[in-house]
């Protein structure tokens, strides 16, 4: 992949719903290539069931499930009321009766109220039966902010997800990844946190039935020599612009979009930290305690013979997301990535 | 199965305005509004007019892009305007998005209320001066703070109470439930104040509550009201009633407001994806303000001097509204670092400090790019 | 205030066996026991006999140091195995961690009971093997599972019934009422088995309900039984009507089963503290496997036979537990890594290796220190 | 402090009550000391009020709370129904109406059914409304295993909370920071979590009424040269026993009690890294996400030049907290921190 194919270009235009199914390389938006996904699902698999709010005749507010309740009718398209430890915890019961329950949560900021049931119930059923139950339950949830939303509706949660044993977290930031991982996470066995960057639903993008990413696999965006910047979601788009610019002045970078957040694919950053020997990590969720900080760690300890600076985190402050005049502030965005680049090659303080 | 209990809705539905604006008798609600006079009838027919108009302008400024989002009240006026009137200073008030118009009753300026929907701060006033928290988006977490903030006014031994809006759909979340747990165990003064306007965005009212909503309280021991919530002078009637109940030691009550949200859930919304138009009609009939309008004619209250009035206040206020909203200042860069402790806190402190670093790095600009 | 609903506990309290072991008629539940014969009584006189006996022997390993904790459930038998005792092979059962007879009844070994309370393991037993999913340790949990469950079954057609079982303390928390609402929504063929022992630790249900517990799930649509919970007859029947009502597509029942917790809440838990001693005396005359002998002496089947044949089964079993107990492996150490997840994961797989390679390097001993 | 106050030695006999009030240095398990500082904090301040599941009549299960019902009275000691969302959303309540409550979450495990309620109403308060509502609520969570208990009941999940802006978090270890910060918790205007070592309860030491640690202040417990072990809770005592083995190996360590785990009190723990050149930080909570990966991102960001070796985290498994039977694999050790050590100074692979 050349560092041009990375410039943003108008979306071409995309309208009406995925083909039945998908057969060849078409252009979706992330949005509808997941619903694309979510149908292949579906039809691969009668225990496959969809569980939320709105979900139905709405198609969500997003309208990632739109037209699924009228192809697959009330049972398998299952419009719930307004509770969220509900809807996980029902999941559970579906799983024990062998369904593959996907979740939808509705916003990021919602997730909470069924905190227990994903962090005390989903994540531990397997280890708690040494094995014997399964819990393959996606739970799908948009994430991040940009979108100039109230509150509790720009939140990147991801990290108390990462740091619960037993769940899988993936985020995506394409079209490609989000109709293949979709799938992949509802074929696993293992239950699957699916973030999914909502400022980037209605960009299109090429999507090909063949190319599924497995689950646990990070994918270099952008070869690069001189410095490693690791994003995912939404972010992955704002680093390879970031690695454009850096290249106009002569810096190469490596941007990797992580794509499994737990676990990390450490061959793959590894691989590169060890080339270019300078690491920044990029995310909006909060500085302390966020992904950031772990693969930082992770990589000190892996690879400290072959760091020659300090790896940097470009995140969201430590605060609540802050009100939607204030979010570009919040926001990692194209300077202050050029500046966490600066930083690690310590052109800067 | 006779001995098995079933929920049923209860039958009973407590109105004191027929949809023609007509007068009707109740032994229940009657006592609660003897002393209701013409004026106060105008002055609610004032408010309804004016918040009505707050709603159109808001929504207007939304499309104009003014506004992040706007979640319109329409057609729940009377159910919002009758129960807030009822109130005194010292109650508080713990509400979701969508009571713009208890807002309004409680003081907050127009403004203010525009504050989190334009994006410049995620409260738009300070609760303390209006006995009125920031609303909740969380759905029915708000519930729980009602109930706790009522303990807090039977430990003080004060007559205050609190009030708690929450919507249909919100019954459903498990807060709701364990907030009326926690208001009957400790006899809180708090209101548990439903609209049931039918819909929780595209879900109708029969997904979260099949048996109906204000069957659901006295189970857990708190006695239940189901009133017409296009009706102001029934909902002022009942919410006084039940204020009274909770400043006199009788604990918690619960409202079912029966009313109609004829817009979409937000503007953001579409309902024409999930809502039968049929419906919506049926409702208009229902309308509240037409319905107050029809017993002030029948009084001879509803003179050119009160339509006038009216208007010209709701003029006004939307004049305000817009300049006001269009007026609000962007917030200060560094204020995103602000405020998140009530203490110094080292690691914030230190973000902000890196941050002003940041920023001054652009200068002489000084802004963000 | 006459049309304001008000919540009561209803007096209905469904019996069909006195305290003294009279057998007394009752419309709604005498259909469900007509075929129950003097052997089945009899069996259910064995039954109660062995759980009580399992519940000594384990709370006496406890105290010799063999288990880390038994929840006694001691007075409680004839909600349990009554139950229990109605359900087929194929329906499921969710409980919390008190429901020892339960498991008992769907054919978990004595040994396997114990596995989770010596701590060898978190699961005692393959869920699938007994209809039985491990019992949930965070109160209430378990009634959402089993209501996900329930509507499955639905969805797939079956006959199949969830059982939810959970304690008077669970009712206060939100993931239930959250239960009740999707189980309704959904007419999900699950029965809700509350066992109202009186008290959640310290706790009295009249703190978790003031109005009481069955007249809650009416307000959610879900039809409710109030029943003595201490007689093993009104239990079978009250179960069997819950369990027809589901398969036959009649969607949740909510059964109230009123019995008391004679033991502490745990072997940790100290009830001198909170529990006046009188109540217990009290509650000791309404024994549950008292009144069934009663009944049984006056069929004249309360014969030295049944009692040699039920001390005999509680002797052997007691034996069983004791030597399954005390038997029970340690499990190996690297399982502390095993099945986190069912797929291979490069996180845990590497620990797994540096753990094994850690353990190796205090060979040849090979284990901990 | 010498070393050799560090050898644990049996804990003097204690019985009763605290005395009333403690006016001078007493002899106090850490449970008896939270209780004394509760019980000062309910004298100071009329509008202190304790909520929790069986903190009435029984004082708690850990009886933390002994006596306090019959002598403040059922307004200020409220034994709640089982809910733990309406314990913290209730709270919220008394908050807004100028009480300070204190919550007592029974079990760390029974902490996710109100982590709504923390994480977007308890944390966010003051920042939403630009200042004007405070949120001085203490939640009190005994919290780690080592007791041999049944599931959810020996969990560490502090990790949640320090990546959760708005919210303070401090860990004790000792009766004397128990008693102290306790009533700084309580008296602070932000919302602190208190994590208490459940295994260390009886554990008993000198309180003095007068010694009281700032909220945000690491303690050096150990002064050393050769290699920094951060611990918090119980796990000081451990790396206390593990720098006394690795002196009569000639290894220095210098042990740094966090105490503060939000904010981390980087002044101190920098200094000690600049001294030691190494970093093992260690804790029972699962490695991925956990402190510790946040606490060495940021030493390595700080400290990069003067790091000898990549810091060292030793740590519970990434997985659900295992039975009973098997948790000494899980928790961190004097061996694992030995050899944490031993890795950091490059003596082991
Ligand atoms: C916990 C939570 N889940 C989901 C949402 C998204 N959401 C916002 S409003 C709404 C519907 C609320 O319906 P209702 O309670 O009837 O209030 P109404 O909007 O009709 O006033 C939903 C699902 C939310 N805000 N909070
Ligand atoms: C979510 C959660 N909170 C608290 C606890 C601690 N706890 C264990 S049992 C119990 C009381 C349960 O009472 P009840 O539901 O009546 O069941 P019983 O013990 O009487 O069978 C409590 C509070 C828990 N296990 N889970
Ligand atoms: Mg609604
Ligand atoms: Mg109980």
């Amino acid at each position: 992949m050349t560092i041009e194919s990375l410039r943003s270009s108008p979306a071409p235009a995309v309208n009406g719903a995925p083909p039945v199914p998908l057969t060849e390389t078409t252009t979706l938006t992330l949005a509808k290539a997941i619903n694309a996904g979510l149908r292949r699902a579906m039809l691969d698999d009668p225990k496959v069931v969809l569980l939320g709010e709105d979900i139905g005749a709405l198609g969500g507010v997003f309208r990632v499930t739109s037209d699924l309740l009228a192809e697959f009718g009330p049972n398998r398209v299952i419009d719930t009321p307004l509770a969220e430890s509900a809807i996980i915890g029902t999941a559970v019961g579906l799983a024990y009766r062998g369904y593959r329950p996907v979740c939808e949560i509705q916003f990021d900021g919602f997730i909470f109220p069924g905190f227990d049931q994903i962090v005390s119930q989903v994540a531990r059923f397997h280890y708690r039966t040494q094995g014997a139950v399964r819990m393959p339950i996606t739970i799908r949830v948009p994430f991040g902010g940009g979108i100039g939303a109230a509150e509790h509706h720009s939140e990147s949660p991801e990290a108390y997800f990462t740091h619960t044993s037993g769940l899988r977290v993936v985020a995506v930031s394409n079209p490609q990844d989000a109709y293949g991982l979709i799938r992949q996470a509802i074929a696993s066995d293992d239950p699957v946190l699916y973030f999914e960057p909502k400022r980037r639903y209605h960009v299109a993008g090429p999507v090909s039935p063949q190319l599924d990413a497995p689950l646990e696999s990070a994918r270099v965006v952008a070869a690069g020599t001189d410095v490693t910047l690791l994003a995912y979601g939404a972010l992955v788009t704002t680093a390879s612009d970031a690695a454009l610019a850096a290249a106009d002045e002569g810096v190469s970078i490596e941007v990797i979009d992580l794509r499994s957040l737990s676990p990390v694919d450490y061959a793959v950053v590894e691989a590169s930290v060890r080339k270019t020997g300078r690491l920044v990590v990029t995310h909006e969720a909060a500085r302390s305690g966020g992904l950031g900080g772990e693969i930082i760690a992770e990589i000190t300890e892996r690879c400290f013979d072959y760091l020659e600076a300090a790896p940097v985190r470009v995140t969201g402050f430590d605060i609540p997301y802050p009100p939607a005049k204030l979010e570009s502030h919040h926001l990692p965005d194209l300077d202050r990535m050029l500046d966490g680049v600066d930083r690690v090659l310590g052109r800067r303080r | 199965m006779h001995t098995v209990l079933t929920g049923e809705t209860p039958a009973i539905f407590l109105q004191l305005l027929s949809p023609d604006g007509v007068r009707m008798p109740s032994a229940e609600l009657d006592p609660w509004v003897v002393d209701v006079t013409g004026d106060d009838l105008a002055a609610l027919y004032r408010d309804m007019v004016v918040v009505r108009r707050i709603d159109a302008e808001a929504t207007a400024l939304q499309r104009q892009g003014e506004l992040g989002l706007w979640p319109p009240l329409l057609g729940q006026e009377a159910a919002q305007i009758g129960s807030a009137r009822a109130l005194r200073a010292d109650d508080f008030v713990f509400s979701s998005y969508r009571e713009n118009a208890v807002a309004w009753c409680r003081g907050v300026s127009p403004t203010d209320i525009l504050r989190v929907w334009r994006g410049t701060a995620q409260s738009g006033w300070d609760p303390f001066d209006h006995g009125m928290a920031t609303p909740s988006i969380i759905i029915g977490a708000q519930t729980l703070h009602a109930t706790g903030w009522a303990m807090g006014a039977r430990f003080d031994g004060a007559d205050s109470v609190a009030v708690a809006y929450f919507g249909d759909g919100a019954t459903s979340e498990g807060d709701v439930s364990e907030a009326l747990v926690f208001a009957a165990s400790f006899q809180a003064p708090v209101v548990f104040f439903c609209q049931n306007n039918h819909w929780a965005i595209s879900e109708p009212v029969g997904l979260q509550a099949p048996a109906g909503i204000a069957g659901r309280a006295p189970g857990f021991g708190i006695p239940s009201l189901r009133i017409d919530g296009n009706d102001v002078l029934a909902v002022l009637a009942a919410t006084r009633l039940a204020l009274h109940r909770a400043r006199t030691g009788g604990g918690p009550t619960f409202i079912e407001a029966v009313t109609y949200r004829m817009g979409p859930h937000t503007t953001a919304d579409d309902p024409t994806r999930y809502r039968p138009a049929a419906e919506l009609e049926e409702w208009a009939k229902r309308d509240p303000i037409l319905r107050l309008r029809r017993l002030l004619d029948s009084l001879g209250r509803f003179t050119p001097e009160l339509v006038a009035e009216s208007q010209a206040l709701a003029d006004a206020t939307a004049a305000e509204l817009r300049a006001g909203c269009i007026g609000l200042p962007d917030p200060e860069p560094l204020t995103v670092l602000a405020n998140v402790y009530a203490t110094p806190h080292a690691g914030v402190d230190r973000q902000r400090a890196e941050y002003a670093a940041y920023l001054a790095s652009f200068e002489p600009t000084g802004g963000k790019p």
